[in-house]
């Protein structure tokens, strides 16, 4: 098996926390449930014109998802969700068929140890998927 | 393709003493790698739902594998249109329940005079339960199922087609596209029940129209206790689960329940995870055959059989006498003499057969008979078998009158 | 009785890289009879509904024989007490579906929180079914069922008592002796659900005095893929099929249906014959351990697990922090930190733990835990093992916080 | 594996059909069937004093189990419903446990063969049960 997986990046990462809390009017709200794990991510999303202006998460998860909502929370403002789609899409292949990382999303490879333990996949997906679900519900708004 | 190159992949064929086994219908030999995969499995193991060791990641990948194996061999879109159950009979109890539970009272359900009990059980229940009407496609004379009838039986209240693929008895097989035609002509499902098919070569799915499929691995050289239920996608996302229990769920308290997304919410409990692992290496093994030259030798083989009983005065046929559109199963009757005994007397020289209505009673009341001796071939036999079986009949009758 | 001894018995210790497996309560190791037995079956084989060659007769005589084995490790008063399901999960739905089916609305049915999404799922949806009124036995602060509630919560309505006989997330062991007396208090019928209990050790059923008794074959070093339901005698006489099919019926056509006697009634389709096999096998070698010591052995090391885990401020043990009718089964939280971390960080180690809610979300729910971390012992686990979880989990806290 | 099961004395018990044919005015009566094989008695028996005075079958079933159903149509009259209860139990433990037949049973000695073949024993046994079962409804009756 691969390196380690709690790399000081990683934990550095999650206790950050970015974007963690409750966000005020938003457009698009998302909740997403773990029932493996008993893990749960609330997520909600704000837009101003064609990008993510904000996102808030509350997280109740493992380390590796609370790193990666963090490092949602981190990103997500000032992308749009397109380019959303494209680190969740960057990031399932970097997981699950090693494909390489695209230049404007090397952020992610904290992650890659993580590919040797497809149970863990879903733990640094579910942040992603939420975001995706939440915009999905702020498109379907407009 | 030589036979003894394919015998010399069954673990059966090395024991000190195979007989003529012909009772395939039944149950088939299992192929080495089939056995080989669910003993390496078993061997070293952790369940499959999702821990993150190393031998858990293995299960796991392994338990993946081979649902990716059998939807290959079945050519599903996708291989979590694959569920595994314990069995054929599992799997078509899966829909009755499943799909009996989205049905009311005057709905109908078509099923043939030819279906083995496990499928036609389970709709007799469903009947009890729901007040379904059930009504059955007769058969022809020599067995195979009058797909003429469709157009006066398939009503408006139709709302699922249930036919085997090919009897277990007759070896007829269905004319799946007038059974589908006539399905999607009301908007009703299809189920086809497979245990007889997928053992003469893989299936295609998404070319046969069904929206169900259901097959057994122990007939086909896996091992026993495991099943396919193949379903077409999005189907299973709007059907309730069967079975419950870990594994399957989402949130579960006293006031709240919600389900996995399908295949999962069909596989409550631990799963046959060697069994499935066991079926996914026949079903790569089956991949690999030249079912072209398999079915030229196994046809040859029929003819043999067929050939050979014709000359028997007093054995009648129980099912199509020709090669068109059947499988090498072969059921017949001998006058004045029941099948047990027929089987006893060919059994004691070591010609293993099969008698009496073989899970089959409507079929049997169907023909007019009151059951039969049944010869079914795989792809492992050879015509010193038939010969075994023609030669101890002559026997049979000798010593039985 | 030496451990090194017993590990030699087990394929799993033989692999090239065996690791501290602690995840027992998931899945067993299988004993090294157990494959054989089963491998054997497979090798050589027939189906087992009755046919008079050799092979057929082999199979059914190894499939009897295997209930016999059964039998006598619950000490069933006999043979056709037991039924095989595809494993725990489907033992238990037989009961919900079949036993539920003579139920009515507001007739009462009495589980616990302890249980496993297993014995809690299958009721929730028998409720949805049939309007049964579904009472939860409350857990005491240890997690163990708080029998002293029985008094209150058995009514004249109630018709059974489904409660785990161990639970898979504490440890803790059921006071049986308190369910049975409430039950027949009332004339309710006892479920109990055994597959965390029969792996420490063979069960009499008749001293218990329950009506239902299920485990899993996987979790006592059998095969994956079959699993028992033992049912005192006359009960199952009395009750509807469930699954159905070939091989349990009477008489079958459009207007008949009868069913045969229990066990078949209630197997369906071709059983698995050789997993069942398999099952007997481990059953019978359990039959010869010297019990006493093993529990001895099982119970040192669960202590030295409990001592261990006590040095660390940040763990709170989930179940009954004594030795007194517990089995080494540990549930842990360390505060902050995630079970699935802590499980990483020691699969990373080699040691393997599962983390989450077990299937057990009630549980969970009841004593006010979002998850923990498990680590579960069977005999031929060693000090080696939960020193190698102490320590791992010593590094765990330091990676992790 | 024993000698075979088709000897001459069974083809000439199964031939010669004792007892075959409907009973007049029975006392108790029976329909047994074999649901794996299609196979079906009816008995009907008639009593008179302590003894059995008459026996009538209709058996559709292989040679086997109209040999057995022979047997009992040549044996039980005359005989008590005891007397046929210790038949069928020395019959049992001929087949499944190589008992010794009792002296006056030895008649049951042409179904020995059938000790080796299990899914055959139910066939040779139904006709003693078909008989039981009769001389239960007639006993229920008086
Ligand atoms: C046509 C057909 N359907 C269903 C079944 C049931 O399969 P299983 O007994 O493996 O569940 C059989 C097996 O005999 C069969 O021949
Ligand atoms: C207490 C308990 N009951 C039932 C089950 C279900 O067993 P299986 O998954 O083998 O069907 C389990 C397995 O996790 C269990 O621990």
């Amino acid at each position: 098996m691969s390196a380690t997986v709690y790399q000081q990046a990683i934990k550095t990462l999650a206790e950050a926390a970015h974007g963690s809390g409750r966000l005020e009017d938003p457009d698009g709200t998302s909740r997403l449930d773990n029932p493996l794990c008993g893990d749960r991510i609330d997520l909600a999303v704000r837009l101003a014109g064609d990008a993510v202006s904000a996102v808030g998460h509350e997280t109740r998860a493992c380390l590796l998802c609370r790193a990666a909502a963090s490092l949602v929370g981190l990103t997500a403002p000032g992308r749009s969700p397109g380019e959303m789609a494209d680190a969740a899409a960057a990031l399932e292949g970097m997981l699950t068929s090693a494909a390489v990382l695209p230049p404007a999303w090397q952020a992610l490879e904290v992650f890659a140890p993580v590919a040797a333990y497809p149970s863990r996949h879903g733990c640094v997906l579910l942040p992603f998927q939420a975001l995706q679900a939440a915009l999905a519900t702020a498109a379907g708004k407009r | 393709m030589s036979i003894a190159e394919l015998r010399g992949q069954f673990p059966f064929y090395a024991t000190a003493n195979p007989c003529h086994y012909l009772d395939n219908a039944a149950t088939s030999q299992i192929h080495r790698q089939a056995l080989t995969a669910m003993a390496g499995q078993e061997s070293c193991r952790a369940n499959v739902h999702r821990s993150p060791y190393r031998l858990a990641e293995a299960s796991s990948h392994a338990y993946g594998e081979a649902r990716a194996q059998v939807a290959r061999f079945v050519n599903a879109a996708a291989a979590d249109e694959v569920v595994f159950t314990s069995g054929a009979t599992a799997a078509l109890n899966l829909v009755a329940y499943s799909f009996g539970e989205t049905l009311q009272a005057g709905d109908e359900v078509l099923i043939s005079a030819a279906e083995h009990h496990s499928n036609f059980v389970p709709w007799l229940r469903l009947r009890q339960r729901t007040g379904i009407r059930l009504r059955v496609l007769p058969l022809l004379p020599d067995g195979r199922i009058a797909t003429a009838s469709l157009a006066e039986m398939v009503t408006e209240r139709c709302r699922l087609i249930a036919v085997t693929h090919c009897s277990n008895v007759t070896g007829a097989v269905t004319d799946v596209h007038a059974v589908v035609a006539a399905a999607r002509a009301v908007g009703a499902k299809v189920l086809l029940d497979g245990a007889q098919q997928v053992q003469h070569g893989p299936v295609d799915v998404q070319k046969l129209g069904a929206d169900f499929y259901a097959f057994s691995s122990h007939k086909c050289f896996g091992p026993t206790g495991v099943g396919v239920l193949w379903t077409r996608g999005g189907v299973l996302e709007r059907l309730p689960p069967f079975l419950t229990g870990g594994g399957m769920v989402g949130l579960v308290s006293l006031e709240t329940l919600s389900f996995a997304s399908p295949p999962a919410r069909f596989e409550a409990g631990t799963p046959p995870v060697a069994q499935a692992v066991g079926l996914g290496a026949a079903a790569a093994w089956m991949m690999t055959l030249p079912w072209a030259e398999v079915h030229r030798v196994e046809s040859a083989l029929l003819a043999r059989l067929l050939d050979g009983l014709a000359t028997f005065p007093t054995v009648r046929l129980i099912g199509p006498a020709d090669l068109e559109a059947r499988l090498p199963i072969v059921s017949f009757e001998v006058r004045g003499i029941h099948p047990h005994d027929v089987c006893q007397v060919l059994g004691e020289r070591e010609v293993a057969l099969r008698g009496g209505n073989h899970c089959a009673q409507p079929l049997f009341a169907a023909l007019g008979s009151a059951g039969a001796t049944r010869a079914s071939i795989a792809l492992y036999n050879d015509a010193a078998d038939v010969d075994a079986l023609l030669d101890g009949l002559e026997h049979a009758l000798k010593v039985l009158s």
